[in-house]
């Protein structure tokens, strides 16, 4: 059990997959620019991953090494289509926005690099949990940086249609912060901001470890 | 360690035809849905920028291929006639769509009995959040075009304001607006 | 061991051991020197608001540097001159009336984006000013495009003209770019424009009110060996060709907008810029390209900022192509 | 119709699957290439810092040569013992014993040692040195610019507030790098001493001790105490500067107490010596603790 | 507009006129001479004497077998006071025969040196480049045999600021270089001799002509620029050739020699003379700048005193011309056989200190000025990063470290100090140049 | 308009103005991983205008004549392209091993990571599927085969040229003194973003 939790934490701290690993970038800076579509992209991101480290974890002894990674792109691209089809089906407007990015999770390097990585090798549990731990960390991530990108850039956070957070009527939403170059250089900054706060006390656990 | 090629083929194909059995059943769940929501979508919109209407019916393709044909400036993708509940004609809903900056911009556009805008929402756009989306969060942008002369033409649209910063999106939008405005004039009467 | 020197210890250092005059803060005073009679002379026809551009500009910038090297605990470098020619570069770049907490954000982020994240002077991989100006000019394109103007151009009308990039309202470019998408021609006569760009043009940015001031300050610059001569005359040289060959007046383009500007005093900025001869020269006219292409083609009348910019970021693969053949590595005879 | 849907999505997908499984079968057989799975092996055993002491100029060319059997299992200096026997296990060769080492810094002068005259130019301890030979008086002595800080592929040195570099003992590997790299190299400013050694001579000036006494305030006068006061007769002035045999050191300290100059430091690690206290890493526990914490020098006498 | 400006360059202050004007004299001889066994690019010599020993003008003092080296003789007529370590201007301790003079010397008389041909004549002579490279001459005049030296050029250019020895050498005995000139040529097999004189010592390019006359050596006046006496672009003045990328000069057809290394084989030759003086110009603070024929060995604290010691604020001492030249940290150090001047330069006239790096801003006025097209900024920020790898991409290895592009420098970057950091890091490494 | 002018925009449009990497954010793991230096980005951008233009031929013909006539392309394109581009790229990288070493060297290493690179599914998605092609080019609802590998070509140059240019930035900021907070990824961030900047300009280019 505490196996599981060190797994599961580990995700979200000392291998984020965003702010350490590096992996995933893609979406995160496209999709951030909206509160709500970030999160129901950590959503989507969170049940693939699980989903598919769970069942690759599952068959891991019946796939051959030479087409692994074919089987492994086939189990994860079923789960993105079941995504893709319900998120269609019950909530049309988020689908709209997010657009080509669902069907881009198939190639969201953190799904098969976990997949590859630690599913292929490791049990059904600790599977689970490293794919919550991993796509916990991505959302968390992602919906935090979307926060700030939506909050700043357009000056109120909306979810759903209601406004979560406003800042004052007079402040002059740079509309930069929602562009492209916006989400390059917030992103370094938000990457330079993590490493000095957060990744200092992974550090500090690994030497007591 | 290589496995025997029969084994390989084997999972893989297994895994394919698993994984394409389970999306098949998924869809055919969900497809209903999906159109369900899409029409849904569309009835919302119409009864937004027609509210005097109570239902729409698509018109004859004959027509439809009449208004395509006349719309320069857009894509005619749907067209419906609207009905009071008295049962009255209440005018006409045009679905088009036109290029924008990332993409097409899809619009309902409602025009009445004399070719009058009435309303108009836009469906879908995929545009700049903050530049190109202001053509829909500056309600002063699409509400101008109400104010559009019955059977109004091409230069009519081309001369109200633009919203500046969102140049290309504030052209498809007018676009779609101009292009609704042929199709009336080529379908009118008939 | 007997003492020869009078003063004790001598002073050790590499050859050699005598150096040429000159150092980067008189480079830096020169460009200023350069830029002042047509900022002297805008600050003379506009104003106050002028005024308070020129001084949140110059004022932040200088500001921001100061604010940095403090916080990073670096030795201060505002003595170099980068940061008051980057604030003024940046306000000849605004619009006189644009609003100074605007001015001011341009300028910081100019300072701390442009310029002291990647180290400080020298080591900006792209022009700090322009990085100043496109921030603002993508941020708030909406409040500067509502900025209160003044002038003849207000009786045209320029309906279904925005433009990301008129960052002050409808400029002279701006109105022509509007008449050509309309007419397909000009709704004015172009050749009467050239005495207003030259000698007093109360439209368009702070530098852009004279642009013989300008040139000649650039002219100076090239003169005294500054800058170098083929950045400015690839650009203005490309913009001018292109012009006629899109079938429009060259002379009026090139003065118009801000091409004299970026041509003499952005572009050449040496440390966004090639240091090969080649590259200078293809660089110059790789700005003159994109600038004439984006003002003819593209969805602003005024493209000058973003094709610095983007030939900023060519400026290490055009030295790497060009790289200069060092003596003795291909024979070369006579 | 749900049914001929799934048919038909089963046939698609299973067509595709049969023909890119088919391919990639055929392919593995034919497009075999064989590869030592041993290299990447040794490779994630060693420190990969390529650091180059071993000769090779990367830990991947190093790998590749133990796998191929044209280099011991404990050709790698900067990983020690326990990658020797990791390696020697992995390749199934015999463990051997590896001789440890560590660096040590045979001056203790730093701002404390005269200038000959004013240098001024690219902070480097290479660079300075080649200009007059660097400003110090003392032409053995440490220019403390820290050419050999920076040339640390483990991070193991750090100048010290009196710019001399002190060694944190628990990150040296003894890859000699810095050795290397300093320009007094050659006279052995820094070298490589064993681990277990216990004392350092923080001199290696080879002038007359007069000269050297004007040149620095820290070095070794040739005094002699140290010799006499040695139990097991392990100190010697050589060539007017005291050297220690390690053989016969046993930490007794005495030397270090003994020398007028403060030029003797208790070092290593030794038995006795904490690994992470020794030369400025931090306290020094053993036989003697004398050393103030973050430095390697005992207290100011003055 | 003279023909043969090479690409690059600088121009610097030439201030030779604190030194041109005045003939050369000789300077007292010493108490005495420090006589270091190495005066030359190569193997160092073994001492030939010990301390208390009698020697006399003229006799060898130092010497080895090796191919690349060259003998040391003594300057006088003395006794040996000591052979051991002493300072040098490269700051280097090197073995050295500290002499005594007697009082009286007869200038006139010494030991005269022998061997079968010109080059043996030449190395017993203890002859190296006196321009300040200080290579053996010997080794020179026999080239590799499957190299065909055409042309022998003579380098009077003098390009460094200050420096007028080699003015004043061939304003005052003309008739010897010009006579070097021809046994150079013979003894090469050449079929042209060239003396490059820069376009600032007309009166020297005059008084070569009139010597030559009647001979086969041609005289020829190049533009004026620093550093036209580099060899790599002298042979391109004179030859429109480049020496290819790590090749000798001979790969173009060329040999270089300084005026001054003419005069001394001309001596030897004729006179049987070994190389024991050196004309060394002394100049900038000093009461009495001028030049002065100095016995090697001599101090240059000395060499300063009988100069009329320092006039003024002092900031640096350089060894050699001020471009190129090592500065001293100590005065105390010998005038060797490569050292061609000290020029002293006060607070104003030396570069400004510089400590540590200064921003580059990338003004590309070092690639403009660089002689060899390098890219020296970058070289110099790689160095400063210590990325040798990079820095030899850049081609660290063919600077020739003539130093015109930290004169250049607006920022005052130490280049020329940042460039021998990554030459020397990339031949550790075992780049080959 | 002609044929070929619109080849033309569809080229430019593909490879600058809709440039896939700066405006779009596809496929930036690449562009962070392998672009600290000049050359592996260089092996990076050829191996990528390989595959990208194969995997879209083959989704195309995948389209066209599987899953199009079967009615089955709305819900299995995912897995059917993903595993038509993983099977190819393995494919090509065996080969290369086998037949090419030197090749296999220069490009060959990058190929596993182009499975994951999104810019080719996008891209052959693009050109396969009606519908998710958004360039602002009146080509119909879907590409033909030339249009296709045109509009493929065009995107993948595009990704070479923002590459090899990201690449030649960083190698100046190899050397330069950022600050340390900022070192490596950050900086990197940082660069992209005003280079993106730049890259803003080309916006509405032709009315692309």
């Amino acid at each position: 059990m505490k196996h599981l939790m060190q797994v599961f934490v580990r995700g979200i701290t000392r291998e984020n997959p965003l702010m350490i690993l590096m992996i995933g970038l893609c979406a995160t800076l496209a999709v951030s620019t909206q509160f709500q579509g970030a999160v129901f992209m950590g959503i989507a991101v969170i049940f693939v991953l699980t989903m598919s480290n769970a069942i690759i974890s599952v068959f891991r002894r019946f796939i051959p090494d030479e087409v692994r990674i074919p089987m492994f792109i086939v189990v994860i691209a079923s789960f993105v289509t079941i995504v893709d089809l319900v998120m269609k089906a019950f909530v049309p407007s988020v689908y709209a926005f997010l657009g080509i990015w669902i069907p881009l999770i198939v190639v969201n390097c953190i799904i098969l690099g976990r997949a590859e990585a630690f599913a292929y090798h490791n049990g059904v549990l600790a599977s689970i949990a490293d794919g919550l731990g991993m796509g916990i960390g991505y959302t968390a991530v992602i919906v935090l940086f979307a926060f700030v990108r939506e909050l700043f850039g357009s000056g109120a956070v909306k979810f759903l249609g209601a406004t979560l957070v406003g800042l004052p009527s007079w402040y002059p939403a740079p509309a930069v912060v929602l562009l492209f170059p916006g989400a390059f250089v917030l992103f370094g900054l938000f990457l330079a901001l993590w490493r000095a706060l957060v990744s200092r006390v992974g550090e500090e656990r690994g030497v007591c470890r | 360690m290589a496995s025997s090629p029969l084994r390989l083929v084997a999972s893989v194909v297994t895994t394919c035809v698993v994984a394409a059995g389970g999306l098949a059943v998924t869809y055919s769940v969900t497809a209903p849905r999906i159109a369900a929501q899409e029409r849904a979508a569309e009835q919302r919109a119409m009864a937004k920028v027609l509210p005097d209407a109570a239902r729409f019916e698509p018109v004859a393709p004959v027509l439809l291929d009449a208004a395509k044909k006349a719309a320069a400036a857009g894509q005619i993708e749907g067209l419906w006639r609207g009905y009071a509940a008295s049962g009255d004609d209440a005018g006409w809903c045009i679905r088009v769509s036109a290029r924008g900056y990332g993409g097409p911009v899809r619009m309902v556009i409602g025009l009445d009995r004399n070719g009058k805008v009435q309303g108009l929402t836009i469906l879908s756009m995929n545009e700049t959040p903050g530049l190109g989306t202001r053509v829909e969060s500056e309600q002063w942008f699409l509400k101008q075009f109400t104010e559009l002369p019955a059977g109004f033409g091409d230069r009519d649209v081309r001369a109200l304001d633009a919203i500046s910063g969102a140049t290309r999106s504030s052209r498809a939008v007018k676009n779609c607006v101009a292009a609704a405005g042929a199709a009336f004039l080529a379908i009118r009467g008939r | 061991m007997s003492e020869a020197s009078p003063e004790g210890r001598f002073v050790v250092a590499a050859p050699p051991h005598i150096r040429a005059r000159g150092s980067c803060t008189s480079i830096m005073l020169w460009v200023v020197g350069a830029l002042a009679p047509a900022a002297v002379w805008s600050l003379v026809s506009m104003g106050t608001p002028a005024a308070i551009t020129y001084a949140s500009c110059i004022g932040g910038a200088l500001g921001a540097e100061a604010v940095w090297n403090a916080v990073a605990r670096r030795t201060q470098t505002l003595a170099d001159g980068s940061a008051l020619v980057t604030g003024l570069l940046l306000a000849m770049s605004m619009p006189p009336r644009a609003p100074w907490w605007m001015s001011i954000a341009g300028a910081v982020v100019a300072i701390w984006l442009g310029k002291m994240v990647f180290g400080g002077l020298g080591w900006n991989l792209f022009n700090p000013a322009l990085v100043g100006r496109a921030f603002v000019v993508l941020s708030w394109s909406g409040i500067l495009s509502k900025l209160p103007t003044k002038g003849w151009y207000q009786t045209i009308d320029v309906a279904g003209n925005g433009s990301l990039d008129a960052i002050s309202g409808a400029t002279r470019l701006a109105i022509a770019a509007a008449d050509r998408a309309a007419k397909g021609g000009y709704g004015f006569d172009l050749a009467a424009q050239y005495q207003p760009l030259l000698f007093r043009n109360l439209q368009g940015s702070l530098g852009e009110v004279s642009a013989a001031l300008l040139i000649a300050g650039g002219l100076v610059l090239i003169a005294r060996g500054i800058i170098d001569w083929r950045i400015p005359v690839g650009y203005v040289g490309t913009m001018a060709a292109l012009a006629a060959a899109f079938g429009s007046d060259p002379l009026f383009h090139v003065l118009a907008g801000g091409v004299m500007l970026g041509a003499f005093f952005m572009a050449t900025d040496y440390v966004s810029s090639p240091m090969t001869r080649h590259g200078r020269l293809v660089y110059g006219i790789g700005c003159g390209a994109f600038n004439a292409i984006g003002r003819f083609f593209g969805a602003m009348p005024e493209a000058t900022t973003f094709a610095i910019l983007f030939m900023n970021g060519m400026a290490p693969l055009l030295d790497r192509i060009f790289a200069p053949r060092t003596f003795g590595w291909v024979r070369r005879d006579g | 119709m749900e049914a001929a849907l799934v048919i038909k999505a089963v046939g698609a997908l299973g067509v595709l699957g049969l023909v890119a499984s088919g391919v990639l079968a055929i392919a593995s057989r034919r497009f075999w290439v064989e590869v030592d799975p041993r290299v990447e092996q040794i490779l994630s055993l060693l420190p990969g810092s390529n650091c180059g002491a071993c000769g090779n100029p990367s830990c991947f060319a190093t790998a590749e040569l133990i796998a191929q059997g044209e280099a011991a299992p404990s050709a790698c200096i900067a990983g020690g013992q326990e990658t020797a026997d990791a390696i020697a296990d992995l390749v199934g060769a015999e463990r051997c014993e590896v001789a440890a080492l560590v660096v040590a810094r045979a001056c203790g002068g730093g701002t404390q040692a005269q200038r000959a005259f004013e240098y001024r130019g690219v902070p480097s301890c290479t660079a300075a040195s080649r200009l007059a030979g660097g400003p110090l008086a003392c032409q053995w002595g440490c220019l403390g610019y820290g050419d050999c800080v920076r040339a640390c592929p483990f991070g193991a040195l750090r100048l010290d507030d009196r710019g001399l570099p002190v060694v944190d003992l628990a990150r040296c590997t003894g890859c000699g790098v810095c050795v290397q790299t300093c320009p007094r190299g050659g006279t052995k400013l820094l070298w490589l001493v064993p681990e277990g050694s216990y004392v350092v001579v923080r001199c290696s000036a080879h002038s007359k001790p007069k000269d050297r006494k004007a040149a620095c305030a820290r070095c070794c006068i040739a005094c002699k105490k140290c010799e006499r006061v040695c139990p097991s007769d392990a100190i010697h002035v050589v060539d007017g500067v005291a050297v220690v045999a390690y053989g016969s050191c046993t930490a007794c300290g005495a030397c270090v107490d003994a020398c007028p100059q403060q030029c003797i430091d208790l070092y290593g690690r030794g038995r006795g010596v904490d690994a992470m206290a020794a030369d400025g890493a931090g306290p020094a526990v053993g036989p003697r603790s004398s050393s103030m914490p973050g430095t390697d020098e005992p207290a100011e006498a003055s | 507009m003279l023909k043969g400006a090479f690409l690059g360059g600088i121009h610097p202050p030439e201030m030779k006129h604190l030194s041109a004007g005045s003939a050369i004299e000789r300077a007292p001889v010493p108490e005495r001479l420090v006589v270091p066994l190495v005066q030359h690019l190569g193997a160092p010599c073994q001492p030939m004497v010990e301390a208390g020993q009698r020697v006399r003008r003229g006799e060898v003092i130092g010497s080895v077998d090796a191919l690349v080296s060259a003998p040391v003789h003594s300057p006088v007529d003395g006794e040996v006071v000591s052979v051991g370590e002493c300072l040098t201007a490269a700051g280097t301790r090197a073995a050295c025969v500290t002499i005594a003079p007697y009082e009286d010397q007869d200038f006139e008389q010494w030991v005269r040196v022998e061997g079968r041909d010109v080059p043996s004549i030449v190395r017993a002579a203890g002859i190296v480049g006196l321009g300040g490279a200080a290579f053996p001459t010997a080794v020179k005049l026999v080239p590799p045999k499957d190299l065909e030296v055409s042309t022998v050029i003579l380098n009077g250019c003098e390009c460094e600021p200050y420096l007028t020895c080699d003015h004043r050498l061939m304003l005052e005995s003309p008739d010897l270089v010009v006579r070097g000139a021809s046994i150079l040529r013979t003894t090469l097999g050449a079929a042209r001799v060239v003396v490059g004189v820069e376009a600032n010592k007309p009166d020297a390019a005059e008084a070569l002509r009139k010597a030559s006359d009647g001979t086969d050596v041609e005289v020829l006046v190049l533009p004026t620029k620093y550093p036209q006496g580099a060899e790599k672009q002298l042979i391109w003045a004179v030859l429109r050739k480049e020496v290819p990328h790590g090749k000798l000069p001979a790969a173009a057809g060329a040999l270089v020699h300084n005026v001054g290394t003419a005069a001394a084989i001309a001596e030897a030759i004729d006179l049987q003379k070994p190389l024991m003086e050196r004309i060394v110009t002394v100049t900038g603070r000093v009461a009495r700048p001028g030049n002065y024929r100095v016995l090697l060995g001599t101090l240059v604290s000395d060499l300063i005193r009988a100069a009329g010691g320092f006039a003024g604020e002092v900031a640096r001492v350089v060894a050699g011309g001020p471009m190129t030249g090592p500065a001293l940290g100590s005065l105390d150090v010998p005038v060797t056989k490569g050292m061609s001047g000290v020029v002293v330069l006060g607070p104003d006239d030396a570069a400004p200190p510089v400590d540590g790096d200064q921003p580059c801003i990338r003004c590309g006025r070092c690639s403009e000025a660089c002689p060899m097209f390098l890219q020296p900024f970058a070289i110099g920020t790689y160095a400063n990063a210590h990325l040798w790898d990079r820095a030899g991409e850049f081609h660290a290895l063919d600077c020739i470290e003539c130093g015109a592009c930290a004169y250049v420098c607006p920022t005052r970057r130490p280049l020329v100090q940042l460039i021998r950091l990554a030459k020397g890091a990339l031949l550790a490494k075992g780049v080959k140049p | 308009m002609t044929a070929a002018a619109q080849l033309a925009l569809l080229f430019v449009g593909a490879a600058l103005v809709n440039n896939i990497l700066l405006t779009r954010f596809i496929g930036l793991c690449p562009f962070f991983g392998v672009s600290s230096s000049m050359s592996t980005s260089i092996g990076m951008s050829l191996a990528v205008v390989f595959v990208m233009t194969l995997a879209s031929g083959a989704t195309w013909m995948a389209w066209k004549f599987i899953l199009s006539p079967l009615g089955v392309g709305e819900f299995l394109y995912i897995p059917a392209f993903i595993l038509i581009i993983a099977a190819l790229v393995q494919f090509v990288e065996m080969y290369l091993k086998k037949a090419s070493p030197v090749l296999y060297r220069a490009m060959g290493i990058y190929l596993p990571l182009i499975t994951t690179n999104c810019a080719v599914l996008a891209t052959a998605t693009e050109s396969a599927k009606p519908g998710f092609f958004k360039m602002n080019i009146a080509l119909g609802s879907s590409l033909g085969l030339g249009e296709a590998l045109v509009y493929t070509v065009g995107v993948s140059v595009g990704f070479g040229f923002a590459l090899l240019t990201f690449a030649a930035l960083r190698e100046r900021l190899e050397a330069a003194p950022v600050p340390e907070a900022l070192k490596g990824a950050p900086i990197a961030f940082i660069t992209a973003g005003l280079l993106s900047f730049a890259y803003v300009g080309f916006a509405g280019w032709f009315g692309l």
